[in-house]
């Protein structure tokens, strides 16, 4: 009997927690959506942005964030993913690798205004390349990796011992068995790894602001500063400039985040079923 | 073919050393800009002092540390125990095909821009709090008063915010834990809840203890979400609606007007702001390694 | 990095123009004006704040760094070439709830230092004052703290910002409109040119802040837009200052700010 | 066949998950303090089987039985039937050893205190109890507080049994016991089975046909969800009935 | 095919080399009434000498058999059939030891008329070799009721032992001087009677590697 | 501990069977004996009659025997042991044959007079009974030097049984009456030879299950 | 002991990890064409020895070996030996089926083509001749090109023999390479055995004696890291020298 009543607690109490983040995802999600979603048409979508964003729409916005994310996932993906081959494949026995991953590690967890901060000081003044997609992007590149870096390891990880084994048996050599054996079976992973890569880059503002300016105009080169939808979302909330356009904007930032996610998730499924 | 492969194996050695360079650069341009100040000021005043005025020469951070804190533990406390509620709803009790709804709805939250969060807290929350919450509030405190923007607010949009962070842990943690260990207690006659509570969580504590770090690490270093809601008052809070400033959002917020002296005063806010990062980093790792000693 | 190199249609290169969020909105109404005419010239408008237009002026990683506020005496031995493009009024700001429409710099004073705390105390309801403010460092914060002795020099002689403790701080112009029109017995202060009816700028020592009365010199809260330059402008950045300070330029400035010509 | 009590008395029992059918009509006997040792290549069924028999199956999404299971007399697929009770007195052993990550000590004491034994002093005594009744008190007690995972995968195993028996189980299940230990564990938690079947009856699913006739009184043959053959395991061995058993047994199958 | 074919082609192996003693053994009983009737005293030291290869090919047999035991682990009807030939190359042995002792008689008898033809020891003898190849083939062949045959047959060879007794111990009683042949003869008649007796068993043995047990009753009805 | 009680625990059993069917064996022979030397024919029948209790012992061990195999799958020195017991029960059973093949002629002498006090007879069947003892002794108490002396002590049997030969021949040739009688004690004799062999059988198994091959002349060293 | 050539001549191996000897003073011969067991409890030092023939223990660290290696007279563990060959001519089952997330086919040829066959028919040619070889051929004929995963255990492990036996090797060694398996899928892998002997040198470690037995014309049994005996297989099961192998076989260890 006392047991009944302990489980209803206990039960209900978990349900009630989880019900909460249920609401709350739903409510903000909801909201957002709700307020937004009918403010976003073509003319938002392909019109640039006039006074500040008030008027107009967020072309510029739109390819700046692509421009800026591709180019730091093009950056962080290779040196991410030979990181990661490193530590899962190579560092056995090397007394050196303690203090890199160790490193690693802590940029995992460094916050985004630290590298703001850093990729300000470095990239914008150090060395001179000003507010731009390149400072920008490399800035994203050193942040995103340690999310590369993990996720290609983790996925790395689940490539057993005895696939290696398998393929160095045969009398293959370390190289061909990699690149051959283990990162074709760890490809999803790998994937999986970037889009989360893409998605936290999409999503960061104070290292962008800091590093890639907030420049509204359509960029032309690499030098060119940007402004990504993220800091455009900052600037249009805290300067209060246009209700209907902030809404729209956060919307459609969710959209993506939805979009990318989902497509992360039939990737993992994908790879989850073929093995 | 083996010189080649020589080559191959020096650039992935590169690769894996260039975060190390990072973390060395990004460490050096921080101390470089903030250790000068950090030192003529006084590490013990920095740190201890409870003025921050930085036009007025008073660096005293204090404050933004108690309104870092403040914000965190605060999240903590709304966060934790939905986010392990969850986590444990997920693994132990909803069927599959639901499971991967909540699931990816938590992935959902994880992968919303912060901004998004601050916005939201911004335009709902800080009036909510103080039109609907401050009258209860005064039900019991009659002189309470706040504007919303609070410590409360920041409180619950980071609680939001992490428990991505806490629900994907220690759901892993929980899912790590060996199905013998439940079909085990089962069969000894336990019931489910008995079977969570003394030998699913207990055996996952390591995982969750980490998930809960690196939540803590994640609501410590968030930025823009907390520069809208909190009110950025660099004053010491006397209850959970005051208004703070925290370190992260002083920094985003002062940087761009800052002089040189005041900028160098921000990046020795930095330079604390990445001690106490690496320092919970450090305990999530070894209570990470105690989970796989302990397996 | 600005790059020009004269065609047989004109001007051709990137004038970056970075620094205060109070000069922003003004700064690209006018790059839009002037790349109307000067189709092959890209000006780029960075917010970032006074402090960053100072440092990118000093660094020359902008053609002209953006100021809302004077340069300090170490500031000014710093930087080559100073322009003021615009002047601009700060307004003191209620939410439109509030039935107080008049203080004097002495009771504006007092209230951002933190000596009254309730609206009664200056003839309003019966409610506490929540000072809205900007951050440290502040363009906007500067001008009004010097103007309304909010900041005063102490024994050795060093400005001292005595703004209260229990102040809101908000990271822009818009921000502290927003919280200020959204949140009940608040006051802040903001450029005259962001104003509009979600908040209600009251009359100081019974003048109203409009730009004419700060044109006029009678309101007395006022700063420059400044723009500042440590380099050898560009054609393209020098074609950019002249068309501001134009008749054309000052045109444009008016529709929200004081012109200087 | 023997003049034997039988706790188990299984009766067309067919089980089903979602449309596959698992076990078919499989009627069957369990005799009390006797070893019964079920045997059969992969999926035949035997694991599943056993499972019926604590209802863990129960664990199992879209499982569906039919028929008899009575244990002393009662189906314990009856709605009313209290479960926990059932497996409090039908103990479960698994293929791994699954110590939880707890003290030696509290592992043992992890079912009585789930069933409501508070006082010290008794689980001390339990404790104490059930680790010499598994040979293992020796080897442990001056580790009782140490981590159960501390120990050698036989111990472990040992450990488990220990755990099972400190509820004061009438019957345990064993699913392949040993097939993750060495020749030498496996063969003390063997001779263990023949000290512990004085007081439980044991009913032990095992892919080791050597260790059947070893350690069993009676062996089912289980093939295809279905009970081929069951008798003593001395005639199973040296004289089966079914040619499939025959051919199973002596390594022809398949 | 076969799932082990290795444990198939030892206990092929085992089965030839028991056929080849079953062979030999036939030989003896054979050969040792040949040499016994002609009184060939060379065949008979042969048959003595030769006692030796079958006493090895039972060493060689049960080596073998245990070696199979212990690597192949034989079960049910595989464990029944080794230990089944076990049995019978202990009696085929036996055999061959009386078969070797009838062709001592032989020798001892070399110089000797004897008292009275040899009609019925012979045909005893033929059907004790008929019943030893017989009662392997039976088993080597599965052949129950072959088997069954053999063993019936054991009461015809006791029959014509009784015959046989009766007759030389009426002779002793009227003749002493045939005494000692006919003890010899006697004796001779027994051992045959013995063999019979092995193959009996054989037959039993083929029985209880098919079957698992002995009921040779039943099998009549089959 | 032994890491298999259980295997131990048949295993004991079995060699319990193994003894009390050596007990019944040397019992048999020891009371045929007494009943031929005191014409007890009730005994004699009894020993026919129990000759069923041997077979069945047989019988029992036999199937223990193979069960122990199938269910234990001994090796190395288990598995030759078991090997050995079921060749020696086989030995042990015939022997009960002939202990109930003199039985017979006990019954068959039943209204004669001896035609010579029976001394040698006896004395033989005494020495075979104790090798039978002895030899199941040196094997279940892995005692090679009995098995070895029990071994040589068959020499001395066979002088005797010589002797018994030569002397009963001598009566036979020298008294036609004697004939019948003497006839059937050279038969007895014969049995009990026939034990003393089986029982050096036995110790060969000894031998063969500690050591795994039949080096017996090897022993004496020990 | 028997006419047969050598394939590998061990003599005093030792094997060091860090300051742990895991193989002490071990001298073998393995005959070529014959089918060498390694027996012994766990940890034992029969897996670590076996590694040492094709020098998979070179993946790990800290190991050191001492004492000579030969194969095909060769010392295989001299500074200029060319591991790579070693390999392709000692190939290796492992405990687990471990084919490669790949099609049928992939798997097979990865070898070959690791070492430079690029020529479609002549690959082709190798799957089916391979595939042949442990009787795989009828069974995934007509799914070459699906993938290895969807094969059952002994099929995959049966996969793996053959993608070992693509690379033409003369040696293959086996790592307990049926204690994944069910006794039906572990039969059939045990009659393949017999066939691959007549044309391979097989070493095969495993933990089931009865397979040992079973399979192999030679045992040797391992102990704390040394070789204790090494015999024809039928005289280690029926009359082993040793008293702890006798010990072992009869399962009273310990």
């Amino acid at each position: 009997m006392i047991k009944k009543i302990k489980q209803g607690a206990f039960y209900g109490s978990i349900g009630l927690l989880a019900f909460l983040v249920m609401i709350s995802l739903l409510s903000i999600m909801g909201y957002i959506l709700f307020n937004g979603v009918g403010h976003i048409n073509l003319e938002f979508l392909t019109k640039e942005p006039r006074s500040m964003g008030r008027e107009g729409g967020i072309f510029s916005v739109i390819i700046g964030t692509l421009i800026l994310t591709l180019f730091s996932v093009l950056i962080a993906t290779p040196i991410g993913v030979a990181a990661a081959i490193f530590f899962t494949e190579y560092s056995a026995g090397k007394k050196w690798v303690g203090p890199i991953r160790f490193f690693t590690e802590i940029l995992a967890g460094i916050p985004s205004i630290i590298f703001g901060l850093f990729g300000f000081a470095f990239f914008v003044i150090f060395l001179g390349l000003g507010w731009s997609i390149l400072s920008g992007g490399l800035t994203l590149a050193i942040m995103i990796l340690p999310t590369l870096i993990r996720a290609t390891e983790e996925s790395l990880k689940t490539v057993p011992m005895s696939y290696r084994e398998g393929s160095l048996s045969l009398g293959a050599t370390k190289l061909q068995t990699i690149t051959r054996v283990i990162i074709p079976s760890c490809l999803p992973g790998i994937l999986t790894g970037i889009i989360l890569g893409v998605g936290r880059a999409i999503g960061e503002t104070a290292a962008v602001m800091l590093t890639a300016g907030s420049n509204l105009r359509m960029p032309t080169s690499l030098l060119d500063s940007t402004r990504t939808m993220s800091v455009h979302l900052y600037t249009l909330a805290s300067e209060g400039i246009s209700l209907e356009k902030t809404f729209a904007t956060a919307s459609l930032l969710i959209i993506i985040v939805l979009i990318i996610n989902t497509a992360a998730n039939a990737i993992t499924s994908k790879y989850i079923i073929k093995s | 073919m083996k010189a080649y492969e020589k080559i191959v194996e020096k650039l992935i050695i590169v690769c894996a050393i260039i975060s190390t360079i990072s973390v060395v650069l990004i460490t050096v341009f921080i101390f470089r800009s903030g250790l000068p100040i950090l030192m003529n000021y006084g590490v013990i005043d920095f740190i201890f002092g409870t003025n921050w005025s930085p036009t007025n020469g008073n660096y005293g951070i204090l404050p933004l540390i108690a309104g870092t804190l403040s914000v965190t533990l605060g999240a903590l406390i709304i966060g934790v125990p939905m986010g392990i509620a969850s986590a444990i709803i997920l693994s132990e009790i909803l069927p599959g095909k639901v499971a991967r709804v909540f699931k990816s709805a938590i992935e959902l939250l994880a992968g919303i821009p912060s901004v998004v969060y601050g916005f939201f807290g911004l335009i709902v929350l800080v009036p909510a709090i103080r039109t609907f919450i401050l009258p209860i509030v005064q039900l019991v405190v009659p002189k309470a008063t706040t504007t919303g923007f609070s410590i409360f607010a920041g409180a619950i949009i980071l609680a939001i915010m992490i428990l991505p962070t806490i629900v994907s842990i220690s759901e892993n943690s929980i899912k790590a834990v060996p199905r013998e260990f439940r079909e085990a207690s089962l069969a000894l006659g336990a019931n489910k809840m008995e079977t969570i509570v003394r030998v699913i969580i207990p055996a996952a504590k390591s995982g969750i203890i980490a998930s809960i770090i690196l939540g803590m690490g994640r609501a410590i270093g968030e930025t823009m979400a907390v520069i809208l809601i909190t009110g950025n008052m660099p004053k010491i809070p006397g209850g959970p609606l005051d208004s703070v400033a925290t370190l992260t959002g002083t920094i985003a917020m002062e940087m761009g007007y800052a002089d040189a002296t005041h900028q160098q005063a921000l990046f020795a806010v930095g330079i604390i702001l990445f001690m106490i990062i690496m320092l919970l980093n450090a305990i999530a790792q070894i209570s990470a390694h105690g989970l796989r000693g302990n397996n | 990095g600005a790059k020009t190199e004269p065609t047989a249609t004109g001007l051709t290169g990137k004038v970056v123009v970075a620094g205060s969020t109070s000069v922003q909105p003004l700064s690209e109404e006018l790059a839009s004006a002037f790349m109307d005419i000067n189709p092959d010239v890209t000006i780029e408008i960075q917010g970032g704040g006074s402090g960053v237009g100072i440092k990118a002026a000093q660094d020359k990683i902008a053609d002209f760094g953006s100021s809302s506020r004077e340069l300090k005496a170490e500031e000014k031995a710093t930087i080559a070439n100073e322009y003021v493009i615009a002047k601009d009024g700060v307004a003191v700001v209620l939410d439109p709830a509030n039935t107080v429409t008049d203080l004097s710099l002495d009771q504006i004073k007092q209230i951002f230092t933190g000596k009254i705390t309730n609206w009664k105390e200056v003839g309003g309801a019966d409610a506490p004052i929540v000072v809205v403010s900007r951050e440290e460092g502040s363009g906007t914060r500067g001008a009004f703290v010097e103007i309304t002795k909010v900041s005063e020099k102490d024994a050795a002689g060093t400005a001292v910002d005595n703004t209260t403790k229990d102040a809101l701080v908000q990271p822009s112009t818009g921000a502290v409109k927003t919280t200020v029109a959204n949140t009940p017995n608040t006051i802040g202060y903001i450029s005259i040119g962001a104003l509009d009816d979600t908040v209600k700028a009251i009359k100081v020592e019974g003048i109203d802040a409009t730009e004419a009365n700060v044109l006029a010199g009678d309101y007395k809260i006022s700063r420059p837009f400044l723009y500042l330059s440590n380099t050898e402008l560009t054609p393209a950045a020098q074609a950019f200052l002249d068309f501001i300070l134009s008749a054309e330029g000052q045109a444009i400035v008016a529709k929200d700010f004081i012109p200087v010509q | 066949m023997e003049n034997a009590s039988t706790k188990f008395e299984i009766d067309k029992l067919n089980l089903f998950y979602g449309s596959f059918q698992a076990l078919i009509d499989i009627d069957m006997t369990i005799y009390t303090n006797k070893i019964t040792a079920l045997i059969g290549p992969s999926g035949c069924g035997k694991s599943t089987f056993i499972r019926t028999l604590n209802r863990m199956n129960d664990l199992i999404l879209g499982v569906k039985t039919t028929g008899l299971v009575k244990f002393d007399e009662m189906d314990i697929y009856a709605v009313d039937y209290d479960v926990i009770n059932l497996r409090k007195k039908v103990g479960m052993v698994f293929q791994k050893p699954n110590p939880f990550p707890k003290t030696i000590f509290e592992n043992i004491v992890y079912g009585p205190k789930v069933h409501g034994e508070k006082n010290r002093d008794k689980l001390q005594e339990i404790v104490e109890k059930t680790l010499k009744e598994v040979a293992l008190w020796e080897e442990v007690k001056d580790r009782l507080h140490k981590p159960a995972l501390g120990l050698s995968g036989g111990q472990q195993q040992r450990l488990c049994i220990a755990r099972c028996l400190a509820v004061e189980p009438e019957v345990i299940l064993m699913d392949e016991p040993t097939s993750a230990l060495d020749p030498v564990a496996t063969s003390k938690i063997e001779s263990l089975l023949e000290e512990l079947v004085e007081k439980y009856t044991i009913v032990i699913v095992t892919h080791n046909m050597q260790q059947a006739g070893r350690v069993s009184d009676y062996t089912s043959f289980f093939l295809s969800g279905k009970v081929l053959e069951t008798d003593k395991t001395e005639i199973i061995f040296s004289n089966p009935t079914n040619k499939k058993t025959e051919e199973y047994i002596t390594g022809r199958f398949g | 095919m076969s799932a082990r074919p290795q444990m198939d082609h030892e206990m092929a192996i085992i089965l030839n080399e028991l056929l080849e003693m079953g062979a030999r053994v036939e030989d003896a009983i054979r050969l040792a009434i040949k040499s016994l009737k002609e009184k060939d005293s060379a065949l008979a030291r042969k048959i003595i000498d030769d006692d030796q290869i079958i006493d090895d090919l039972e060493d060689a047999i049960r080596d073998k058999c245990i070696k199979f035991m212990a690597r192949q682990q034989p079960l049910a009807g595989d464990l029944r059939m080794t230990i089944s030939i076990l049995q019978m190359i202990r009696d085929m042995e036996r055999i061959g030891d009386h078969c070797e002792d009838i062709s001592k008689y032989t020798l001892r008898l070399e110089n000797e008329h004897y008292i009275k033809e040899l009609i019925d020891i012979p045909r005893m003898a033929e059907m004790a070799a008929k019943m030893v190849k017989d009662s392997l083939d039976s088993f080597v062949g599965k052949d129950l009721k072959l088997a069954r045959r053999v063993w019936k047959s054991d009461e015809e060879v006791d029959e014509i032992f009784r015959n046989i007794n009766d007759e030389l111990l009426d002779l002793m009683a009227k003749d002493p001087a045939k005494v000692k042949q006919s003890v010899m003869f006697t004796f001779i008649a027994a051992h045959i009677e013995r063999i019979a007796d092995y193959a009996t068993n054989i037959c039993e043995e083929t029985v209880f590697a098919i079957e698992g047990d002995f009921h040779m009753e039943q099998i009549e009805e089959v």
